[in-house]
């Protein structure tokens, strides 16, 4: 017998992130953020503002349409944003010694 | 405040894999060595799959096992699962050449392991610094002879400096030994989940006979939906790991939000019953250097040495990094015990490090797989018309019951003819070949 | 030339509890133990007014040996001296038990270097029961100052110092004979990024280990299960609701969703005679 | 032999603290639950108050008629301000004096205070914040205790702690966690006036001076409608638009322990296992995640409304009804029909 049923693409599901980051440990450095967009008025007009798409904590949302933040407390330091930006916009720093995310596993 | 200049005969740049084996390795031969890690403690920055391969481990301390080490369950089980969009293709080997003792892997969790490791070499005398950042290199007339931290009067001196700072090697960057960041092309995002079930569950759900028998599985095809990636699944003690690495520029374009693949990997028919009922641990994320070879950094220059993941030091295609990571760290070790042997820290003297590289496997594995990852970024088609194409063809051999037979083989043949013109198929083998033989 | 004293707790980080669900118990693999932030503040005023007057910082804490990093860490933020209180037979301490181990320590360091002010973070984060200060000032007899905000001034040669602290109703301006026992708000004061030389002498240095016996012989019936009057006669998980009935913005609109909520929310009896009132 | 049920009178300025009503309330449920032990044994139990302050007559008819059988008095021109060792002092003394079998405190940063210093001095078993109180059997404990019911390790563990062979046995208990009875003012009562002498060494710390705090105003804790912010605002200035909801609705704002520790507002709008415990008639969650911490300070409230963009937020478990939007948009739309359907009525 022929399986010939019309197989659909499995979509991607929607996931909202904050569930994945209530399981990680960071110790946030309030005095002194590591990452800050170097020119706000770059990001209003980036088109497609991929940041929002490809940060894997979605640290980088955009307030009331087009001015984007960064939630730089989530950042898990992976580095992506530093070299996806289109623009190259973002000034990228390890946070201070001790602090961010400290995996508990790993 | 005390204020007497802080000095070491070896400064080491990271607590990983490979800087708290360089350090090990340095002290073990008498030297003042001091470890530099940016973490609240060594491993807290670290993540990977992952399994640890025991012949590094033990290269560096033949009484490896004797010591307890943290180490999730032996890899009595690996290979390749093709995953079609909602089926698998399992091609596995297990018992025969994979059943040694000790085991050749070990699965392990890096916060835990990297610790330990890290512990390792403060008994060998290593003096681990945590919860500090190295910020900048000191110079004395051009030549390095330290580096500078991020904290109040946080200069360390020493002739030797091992740079083993991890995949976002800025230091390295800063110091000219390479000419460009991490190349988007060459360079994957691995998403990870971390998923609590019971030891028993694991082993019914895998078919393992009992907990001290484990996992270590590339996952192809449908994972990462037709985007250059590998998906993987390790079985720790009583826990499932989980992931998916996408090259960067596929990422990109593909617009696909990380968390968002890796949720449909985890609900892909064959995975989600897996993971019935567990409970999500940890999710993380990290870059994968997969340039190797093209992304290589200089190894060394005057006083400077640099290993693991910041020279690029991983073969993707067979989940090596670690042990690279610790042979590099080892090699860089002597070659700073041989510089304080001659009073020389010239590149000329730890040239030395390379050539001893170039004869292992790390450099040679990576330069027989430079084309690799190019390779892997034009031929897409391995990600997903390949493996749904074995998936199809198993699918009708096996169903083909009462049919003749030589339909059923023209059946097969057109499903993948019909995917891929059966010249180009060849031309994408011979292309696999050359990239895996590297000419 | 001061000398303070803080008490110390080593805490799992609540942030980050994972509860098993048979035993209804905490899962301690895996849980991160952390200097009680309180506590960290409380180290980090210390170390300020050891600046401004010279002098040196003890810091004590009854814990299990790992307890030990967490004096590590007051040490690198200035501390001079870490004492570790830690025996099989405190296990069980309730707070009463607890604050006659701490209370028994400072008198003894106080009868051999006496001490101008006595720390306590506001609480532990894993109890948060608030009463080991206090408990411990009682039983030295010295004057309690709790949720400080601000130290205005120590004064040791005319014996007082003026603490400000928070309460419901505003901020009191406390004037107290030394020495005295404060336990205090974050706001107390920021914490420090420890100098390299700090760091470096704090991981180095190991903390003196003080036992039920040794140097202080403790009372066996104030100590432990035995010198604690309250237990724990059951613990579980909260129960968890079935999730509410939710309306989402997506299927019916931003005014549709508004408006149904609005519709559904003054019909309730009690938000509906507020809304009375309102209009 | 009488079995004492006491309630500390906390007062501040000749106004009596509603948690004291509060408990008085409680204390007259724990004598009801020992109903059955009593008829056994012929003994009483009371319910009485304890009113330290100075010139404080009128309050102890107050707490008689909130249940009180009989107040105790201590009344000094000391106590006027409330200061740890001489009200600790007062407290030890009548409690040896009359030895109380179970001794609830508000757990005010007053109350707090003082019932750390005075468990410790009685050498007697004390259980903070506890958010259910009842008498029950206890192993093979002849006399029913008090089964104190509290959250730990954040929130994560409901414990319930007895106090064993120790008397009396306390608790403390954050206000707004139960409700006040109803106040009669018909109630009669015992008022006993004890003479106890504050004496110089106790007042080794005093006052000197006192400022009332701006944010002081903010009675979180009695209010009817809290509209409360968290970190999904994104940023402090969305502060600004809660205010806006909350004056509409004739409320006060509230925020999780995330806004108040990332400094967009003061620690006096906190609401939470370490900071208010409320019980609105109205409490409207906008971009709180609703960790266990902030569920523990809020649930009690009569209707929760929970704005979120996670569908699985956790708030979403206590709330009555939950929108799942983005608040920037649900929150003005809210006020704009609000106006209008109060435009409409005027």
């Amino acid at each position: 017998m022929d399986k010939n049923k019309q197989v659909q693409k499995r979509e991607v599901p929607k996931v909202f992130v904050d569930d994945m980051l209530m399981s990680l440990k960071y110790f946030t450095d309030e005095q002194e953020p590591h990452l800050a967009i170097i020119d706000p008025e770059v990001c209003i007009a980036c088109k497609d503002q991929p940041c929002i798409d490809f940060c894997p904590v979605g640290a980088y949302r955009a307030q009331d349409g087009r001015t984007v933040q960064i939630a730089v407390q989530s950042c898990v330091e992976c580095g992506t944003c530093r070299v996806l930006c289109p623009y190259l916009n973002i000034s990228w720093k390890n946070p201070r010694g001790g602090f961010g995310v400290a995996y508990k596993f790993g | 405040m005390k204020t007497e200049k802080l000095e070491f005969d070896v400064i080491v740049v990271g607590a990983g894999m490979a800087g708290s084996t360089a350090a090990a390795i340095a002290a073990r031969e008498g030297l003042k060595v001091a470890v530099i890690e940016r973490g609240q403690k060594p491993g807290a920055k670290n993540y990977f799959g992952g399994a640890l391969y025991t012949h590094a481990l033990v290269d560096i301390y033949p009484d490896f096992f004797d010591r307890q080490p943290p180490l999730e369950r032996p890899v009595t089980e690996t290979g390749f699962w093709f995953l079609s969009n909602d089926g698998v293709v399992k091609a596995t080997v297990q018992g025969g050449l994979v059943d040694n003792d000790p085991v050749d892997a070990f699965v392990a969790l890096r916060s835990e392991f990297d610790l330990w490791w890290s512990e390792q070499a403060a008994a060998e005398g290593a003096f681990i610094i945590p919860k500090t950042l190295v910020t900048d290199f000191l110079f004395e007339d051009g030549r390095v002879n330290g580096v500078k931290t991020d904290r109040p009067q946080g200069d360390l001196y020493a002739p030797v400096v091992i740079i083993c700072e991890g995949v976002n090697n800025l230091l390295t960057q800063k110091l000219g030994l390479i000419d460009h960041d991490v190349k988007i092309n060459a360079t994957a995002l691995a998403v990870k989940q971390l998923i609590s079930l019971p030891a028993k569950d694991i082993n019914a759900r895998l078919g393992l006979p009992d907990s001290n028998h484990g996992m270590a599985i590339s996952v192809m095809g449908d994972v990462s939906m037709g985007l250059s990636g590998l998906g993987f699944l390790y079985t720790a003690n009583s826990a499932l790991s989980l992931g998916v690495g996408v090259t960067l520029d596929a990422l990109q374009e593909s617009g696909l939000k990380p968390y968002e693949l890796l949720q449909r990997y985890l609900e892909h028919p064959v995975i989600a019953p897996l993971i019935k009922d567990g409970q999500m641990m940890e999710y993380g994320a990290h870059l994968i250097p997969e340039g190797g070879w093209t992304t290589m950094p200089r190894l060394y220059t005057d006083g400077v040495l640099v290993a693991g993941d910041a020279a690029s030091m991983v073969n993707a295609l067979h989940w090596e990094g670690t042990n690279m990571a610790i042979t590099a760290g080892k090699q860089a070790g002597l070659a700073a015990v041989e510089a304080h042997k001659k009073g020389d820290f010239s590149a000329k003297t730890l040239s030395v490090y390379q050539d001893r590289l170039s004869e292992l496997f790390v450099l040679k594995d990576l330069k027989q797989y430079r084309k690799m990852s190019a390779f892997l970024k034009n031929h897409p088609n391995f990600m997903d018309i390949y493996p749904t194409f074995l998936n199809d063809a198993l699918g009708m051999f096996f169903t083909g019951f009462g049919k003749p037979k030589g339909d059923l083989y023209k059946k097969i043949f057109r499903s993948l003819t019909s995917r891929r013109p059966l010249l180009k198929a060849v031309g994408d083998l011979v292309a696999l070949g050359r990239a895996v033989i590297g000419i | 030339m001061i000398h303070l004293l803080v008490s110390v707790k080593q805490v799992p980080d609540t942030t980050n509890i994972r509860i098993d669900p048979e035993t209804g118990s905490m899962i301690r693999k895996g849980v991160p133990a952390i200097l009680n932030p309180y506590d960290a503040h409380a180290v980090a005023s210390a170390a300020e007014w050891k600046r401004k007057l010279g002098g040196k910082i003890t810091v004590i804490t009854m814990g299990p040996p790992a307890a030990e990093e967490a004096l590590q860490e007051c040490i690198e933020m200035g501390a001079d001296r870490g004492i570790l209180i830690s025996d099989r037979a405190f296990a069980g301490s309730d707070t009463l038990a607890t604050s006659y181990v701490l209370a028994e320590a400072i008198r003894k360091i106080h009868e051999e270097d006496p001490i101008d002010m006595i720390f306590f973070g506001k609480q532990a984060i894993d109890g948060d029961t608030a009463q080991v200060g206090p408990g411990a000032a009682i039983r030295l007899g010295m004057p309690l100052i709790t949720y400080a905000v601000d130290i205005q001034e120590i004064n040791k040669e005319e014996g007082f110092a003026l603490i400000e602290r928070k309460t419901e109703s505003g901020r009191e301006i406390i004037k107290t004979t030394l020495p005295a026992v404060l336990t205090t708000e974050k706001s107390i004061a920021e914490i420090p990024y420890a100098a390299l030389p700090d760091l470096i002498y704090s991981l180095k240095y190991k903390p003196e280990n003080w036992s039920a016996e040794e140097p202080l012989m403790y009372d066996i019936n104030q100590i432990g299960l035995n010198g604690s009057p309250t237990m724990v006669a059951k613990s579980g998980s909260p129960e968890a609701h079935e999730p509410a009935e939710t309306i989402s913005v997506e299927e019916e609109g931003i005014a549709g969703v508004v408006e149904n909520t609005l519709n559904k929310m003054l019909s309730n009896i009690s938000v509906a005679s507020l809304w009375e009132e309102l209009k | 032999m009488t079995r004492r049920f006491w309630v500390f009178i906390e007062q501040n300025k000749g106004q009596m603290h509603p948690v004291a009503s509060e408990l008085l309330g409680v204390a007259n449920c724990l004598v009801s639950e020992i109903a059955d032990e009593l008829e056994k044994t012929g003994e009483e139990a009371v319910v009485e108050g304890i009113l330290v302050g100075h010139q404080v007559e009128d309050l102890a008819q107050e707490a008689i008629q909130f249940g009180a059988e009989r107040v105790y008095t201590v009344d000094d021109p000391a106590f006027e301000h409330y200061l740890n060792r001489p009200y600790t002092d007062a407290l030890i003394y009548l409690i040896e004096k009359y030895k109380p079998e179970v001794f609830l405190i508000g757990a005010t940063t007053l109350g707090r205070d003082l019932a750390g210093a005075v468990a410790t001095s009685v050498k007697t078993g004390l259980t903070a914040d506890c958010t259910k109180l009842e008498m029950g059997p206890f192993r093979k404990i002849e006399k029913k205790l008090l089964l104190a019911t509290r959250p730990a390790f954040g929130g994560n563990v409901i414990a319930t702690i007895v106090c064993k062979d120790h008397l009396p046995q306390m608790a403390t208990v954050r206000p707004r966690v139960f409700e006040s009875p109803p106040r009669d003012l018909k109630a009669k009562g015992k008022v006993i006036q004890e003479d106890f002498k504050v004496t110089p060494e106790m007042l080794a710390a005093n006052l000197v001076e006192f400022i009332t705090d701006e944010n002081a105003g903010v009675n979180l804790e009695y209010a009817t409608v809290i509209v409360s912010g968290g970190k999904g605002l994104g940023n402090p200035d969305g502060f600004k638009l809660i205010k806006e909801l909350a004056d509409e609705l004739g409320g006060v704002v509230g925020s999780s322990r995330a806004a108040v520790d990332g400094g967009w507002i003061d620690y006096a709008h906190q609401v939470g296992q370490t900071g208010k415990h409320v019980r609105p008639k109205l409490y409207i969650a906008a971009g709180i995640s609703g960790a266990i911490q902030h569920k523990v300070g809020m649930q009690d409230s009569d209707y929760i409304l929970a704005i979120n963009s996670d569908p699985k937020a956790p708030i979403f478990e206590v709330a009555t009804l939950g929108v799942v939007g983005d608040l920037y948009e649900v929150i003005p739309e809210m006020i704009q029909q609000l106006r209008a359907r109060k435009g409409a009525q005027v």
